[in-house]
């Protein structure tokens, strides 16, 4: 009833003893998240909430068994760690830290794929698994348990969508932040793959927006499976040009526009939200039309 | 960051691409002095946008005092948009044939992509897909000779110029990496007397990594507005409209500009506060919004790590220190809704909990404002 | 009855129309080597002694269905054309060039080990699969099909070696060439491992040298496989420090010399021969003892 | 290649790694001037060899006349058989501790290998094995940060001293691929005060990488022949024997000089003319062997691509036209032998088929030549 992360993740916080780290550590540990370790280069041996900290992720994972990592790490060295946790070891690594260079980001991929290994993000607000695990910034309160996965570009939107599907009874099995930047560990046809397989997971919300043709990818694969889709775009107003924050949020040469997108979309069978307030009943929906 | 042509050609020419010869110029005389070391040159208008041409920009001349004309002409004019404050003066190539070759990420592919066609010299998006050779490159191994040389073979180049545009890709590749480009572009690359070179060059540098690229020039663009709240680590970008909007997260601003759109409203820009910000942060985002001299400020928070009595808090600050003359619509809900809304009342202002009625009540009042 | 080259294989040759390619190729053939394509960037199209002559690999693999390929491309080319020819997917790449930069060997190996790939070289004389194939550099005459199995470090001397053994009449099943060089594609325990496995390969030859300890792997490595081995080594009267002639003949800081390398071997159970003559009637006396 | 200390750490510090402060002299006038710039000062003699210390090649001043003084007596001395052209004159360090660090090529693994030890100072092969750290690198990927906090880590390192080893053996790993080395050293890296430096520093250049590594200085290494015959383009090493020595191949050539010194001989040199070298190349080295003043000349011939008759053509060339005043020994089998071996005999030289033979009647002719 989830994927990537669940009630046996072990969690390892890289980055956990800066502002960032230290807060969302406490948050993860709140909402139930099996925070085993944390690294810090240089402050080995001391504890954040009760957490062990190590000088590298080695030693955490040798210690603890850690195999899932979430960064808090500052740009110029996030590419490093999360390179320092694929090695020892570890497949699963969400990267929140935002602002990493581009030319890293397509290493770390690289790296990522050499090892067999899955990166959420960077950019990313993280994953949840409702009830089960979470790793990320996402608010404790908002979400719970139930058959609808959501793969999504922003954060703070697909919180109002998901608090928005909570308020009408419909529960997450897992909610993936994509992560906004131009080059991501994984798409939305990688996650609704995962969802695909996923036997407790009844219907996907995407959460998509202006830029790049991962939702016309998605749209295609889609056309291949049978799973009830809605979606919901930002950016329909956005000037083409301008980098709408997200750097992956830019309509260039006539490329990523709303209206290829919502076409995409529309003609791989997946229902299309005007407002995010409207997709809970189109979910709703989509479900019964399935069934 | 995006850099002029010059620019973007002095990096190709220290990389060993071939250019014409020319040398940028800020005054007519500069230029007509430039053209008397050259013979016959173009003048081309130094501005951050494409079409150029097609906008009147560039000009050629066959003698210094016509360079200095045209230079004349060109200097202080606006070409699509944009004040022209320097022009290349550069040698007029023969013509023989216009290629076309670029250097961008695939986000799909997550990789770089190499682009070439023999169908240059227009905007690549109106060359037909089967005229453009593709090639992904390994970001780790870099671009090889040989796969240079593979694409020579695939865009049907023989002898020298097959040659020459091999060395070109692979040098044209270190460009793009070494500068941590996000672009770079030659087009037209032409062929002239036999020798290829590059008659116009672009090259966008990822911003993220402009504080390890200090060898490069510094080019700043967008308003002074849109410069002053980039230094305050702002996510903004000015609009036309007159709702001034802020919210916590790129994607629900969008989402948020949308629904005023959708709403008939006109949103006066875009301000992502980011998620989490404090007190102080919030309170200059929100200085920021009243900048754009709006008729309706609409702030839309979903709390997560923001917390709404901060949001609140940071709105009765700016209240009280500098006034705040048009109305607020502010929607919040999520951590600590209550105490801010608590705050918000005691201070005159009146919370939504939908931003469904939120976005209307903001339109509403734009036209009250627009009428009054 | 050989190792890596036979009968089938399909060579291609690169740099072929150079100098070396050119005399090479014609050797080659006069030696029954199915040479089918060579490359030479900016010459497709020509022909050399009849073989068709492309701009890249790509070309005559899928024309001609090439699976190996021998270098006589200059130093700082010849990296990147091996990097072709495997990206193009050929699997045994033969690199006689000398003179390459440490730096590209490095890569290149890494290159090779990613690809699935096996370089002979650089810096290699090749190797030969008597009565068979044929992609190197030495002389047709001296070879003759037979038990034994030579590895060898340098190339004249391992002339001299197969040739006593053909006077001998002890013919060879493949003789490579593992290169001069520090940084070589083929370990004598990667060529004794093939060897071991070949089931008419019957006595093992190695021609080493002073320096690394490539002779002292081999040795460990004997001792876990059953095959009659002699060995002869040059360099005895080397001075410490001093290149002798190949990048890898050197004693540094008292490695890689000439004492520890025979009484590796020797505890291994190999015979070491004093003079080069010496080895066809060691090798017969190793063959008559395992029988 | 290998560079002299002062070379080393210019590059290393180039690359951003601590080194003592300091500057290189060639004059006593000089010296005192730098160490009256700095204080209390080492005086290091700048060889192409280790073990200075020892060997009496390091001096200490406290004053610049002290520096003066010592400079005077180092620069001209000869160490370890190397004249001292130049001294180091730098800040003498307060040593807390001695560690070493160094990047090399793993021949076996085929990868680069840092090798790092607490125990520095001395000598890397006195180090028992178990207090030697040893990490390979991906020659493609590079050293990473977390790399170096691992190495740190694994050799004890704890604080600011782990920080700053983790950030410079990152450096160190720069300044191996950048300058395409076979070593980069420091032994010893000390802790002085709290701070790491490089207290000595050698780096090794790969010879066959230099004609792309023209930003380093160049070193001439070997005596003035070793050095002409080098711009030949052969492969040529002296050697205190009296018996010149020529084969073709390196393999055979290093056997050639074990079986003249199993028959007690004493060899020359190695000279190693190649494979396939036609008549002029073969006769310059023949000349070239002529330099070394022998007793007796061995040529050692295993015709393949090599031809016989261009062997024996070549040697009767250099008798014909400068003379050849020592007994001539030659080897000479494989292609063309026939021809080679008539031209040789037409000339009164006399071939062997057989090394063995030849071989003992060089070491034979070179005793007689001794005695005579």
């Amino acid at each position: 009833m989830a994927i990537l992360i669940n009630e046996k993740t072990k969690v390892l916080v890289q980055g956990i003893t800066g502002n960032q780290g230290r807060f969302h550590t406490e948050q993860m540990l709140a909402y139930g998240s099996r925070v085993v370790a944390g690294c810090s280069p240089g402050k080995g041996g001391e504890q954040v909430h009760g957490i062990p900290v190590y000088n590298t992720v080695e030693e955490a994972v040798s210690s603890h068994g850690a195999n899932a990592s979430v960064l808090f790490v500052p740009a110029p060295f996030a590419m490093d760690a999360a390179m320092e946790s694929m090695a020892a070891g570890i497949k699963t690594v969400v990267v929140i830290s935002e602002h990493l260079p581009l030319h890293d980001e397509l290493k770390l991929m690289k790296h990522a794929q050499e090892c067999g290994a899955t990166v959420v993000g960077p950019n990313t607000f993280g994953l949840i698994s409702p009830g089960r695990c979470k790793m990320g910034i996402m608010p404790n309160a908002i979400y719970k348990s139930g058959p609808v996965g959501i793969a999504a570009r922003s954060g703070t939107l697909s919180y109002e969508v998901a608090d928005s599907l909570t308020q009408a009874d419909l529960g997450q099995s897992t909610v993936v932040g994509l992560g906004g930047d131009r080059v991501v560990g994984l798409s939305f046809v990688d996650v609704i793959r995962l969802f695909a397989n996923d036997d407790h997971t009844e219907a996907l919300v995407l959460v998509g927006e202006i830029g790049g043709s991962a939702e016309e990818e998605a749209a295609e694969y889609l056309k291949t499976i049978d799973l009830p889709t809605v979606a919901y775009l930002a950016g329909k107003s956005a000037p083409p040009g301008k980098r709408m924050g997200h750097a992956g949020a830019i309509i260039e040469r006539g490329r990523g526009t709303f209206e290829g997108k919502v076409k995409a979309l529309s003609q791989a069978g997946c229902l299309v939200a005007e407002f995010p307030w409207e997709v809970p009943q189109l979910v709703a929906q989509a479900l019964k039309k399935s069934k | 960051m995006k850099l002029y042509e010059y620019m973007a050609k002095e990096v190709m020419a220290g990389q060993g691409i071939p250019v014409p010869r020319g040398r940028v110029a800020t005054t007519p005389e500069e230029a007509a002095e430039i053209a008397s070391g050259i013979g016959e040159v173009a003048i081309k208008s130094q501005i951050l946008s494409g079409g150029r041409g097609k906008a009147g920009g560039i000009a050629f001349a066959a003698t210094p005092d016509e360079a200095r004309t045209a230079a004349k002409r060109l200097l202080g004019a606006e070409i699509r948009g944009l004040k022209v404050e320097r022009v290349l003066v550069e040698e007029k190539l023969q013509i023989d044939h216009e290629l076309y070759v670029s250097i961008t990420v695939d986000s799909a592919a997550r990789l770089p992509l190499v682009m070439a066609s023999m169908h240059g010299g227009i905007n690549i998006e109106e060359v037909p897909e089967k005229h453009i050779i593709k090639q992904h490159v390994d970001p780790v191994w870099g671009l090889y000779p040989y796969e240079g040389r593979q694409l020579a073979q695939r865009l049907g180049l023989g002898g020298s110029v097959a040659k020459q545009f091999a060395a070109l890709v692979v040098k044209l590749y270190r460009v793009f990496a070494d500068n941590e480009a996000e672009l770079v572009e030659i087009n037209p690359l032409v062929v002239s007397e036999g020798r290829l070179l590059a008659a116009d060059g672009r090259l966008n540098v990822d911003d993220e990594a402009l504080f390890r690229q200090s060898q490069l020039p510094v080019v700043e663009e967008g308003s002074a507005l849109e410069r002053d709240i980039k230094e305050l680590g702002l996510s903004f970008v000015q609009l036309d409209g007159d709702i001034a909007v802020m919210a916590n997260g790129a994607g629900i601003t969008m989402a948020t500009l949308d629904i005023i759109s959708a709403y008939g409203g006109s949103p006066a820009n875009f301000l992502d506060a980011g998620g989490g910000a404090s007190v102080e942060p919030t309170a200059k985002a929100i200085e920021v919004l009243l900048r754009t001299e709006p008729s309706v400020i609409l702030i839309n928070i979903f709390g997560g790590i923001t917390r709404c009595d901060d949001v609140a808090t940071a709105l009765v600050q700016v209240k009280k220190t500098r006034g705040i003359p048009v109305p607020v619509v502010i929607r919040l809900v999520g951590t600590n809704e209550e105490a801010g809304v608590r705050i918000l009342q005691e201070n005159g202002f009146e919370a939504y909990s939908s931003l469904d009625e939120a976005a209307k009540k903001a339109v509403e009042l734009s036209r009250a404002g627009g009428e009054g």
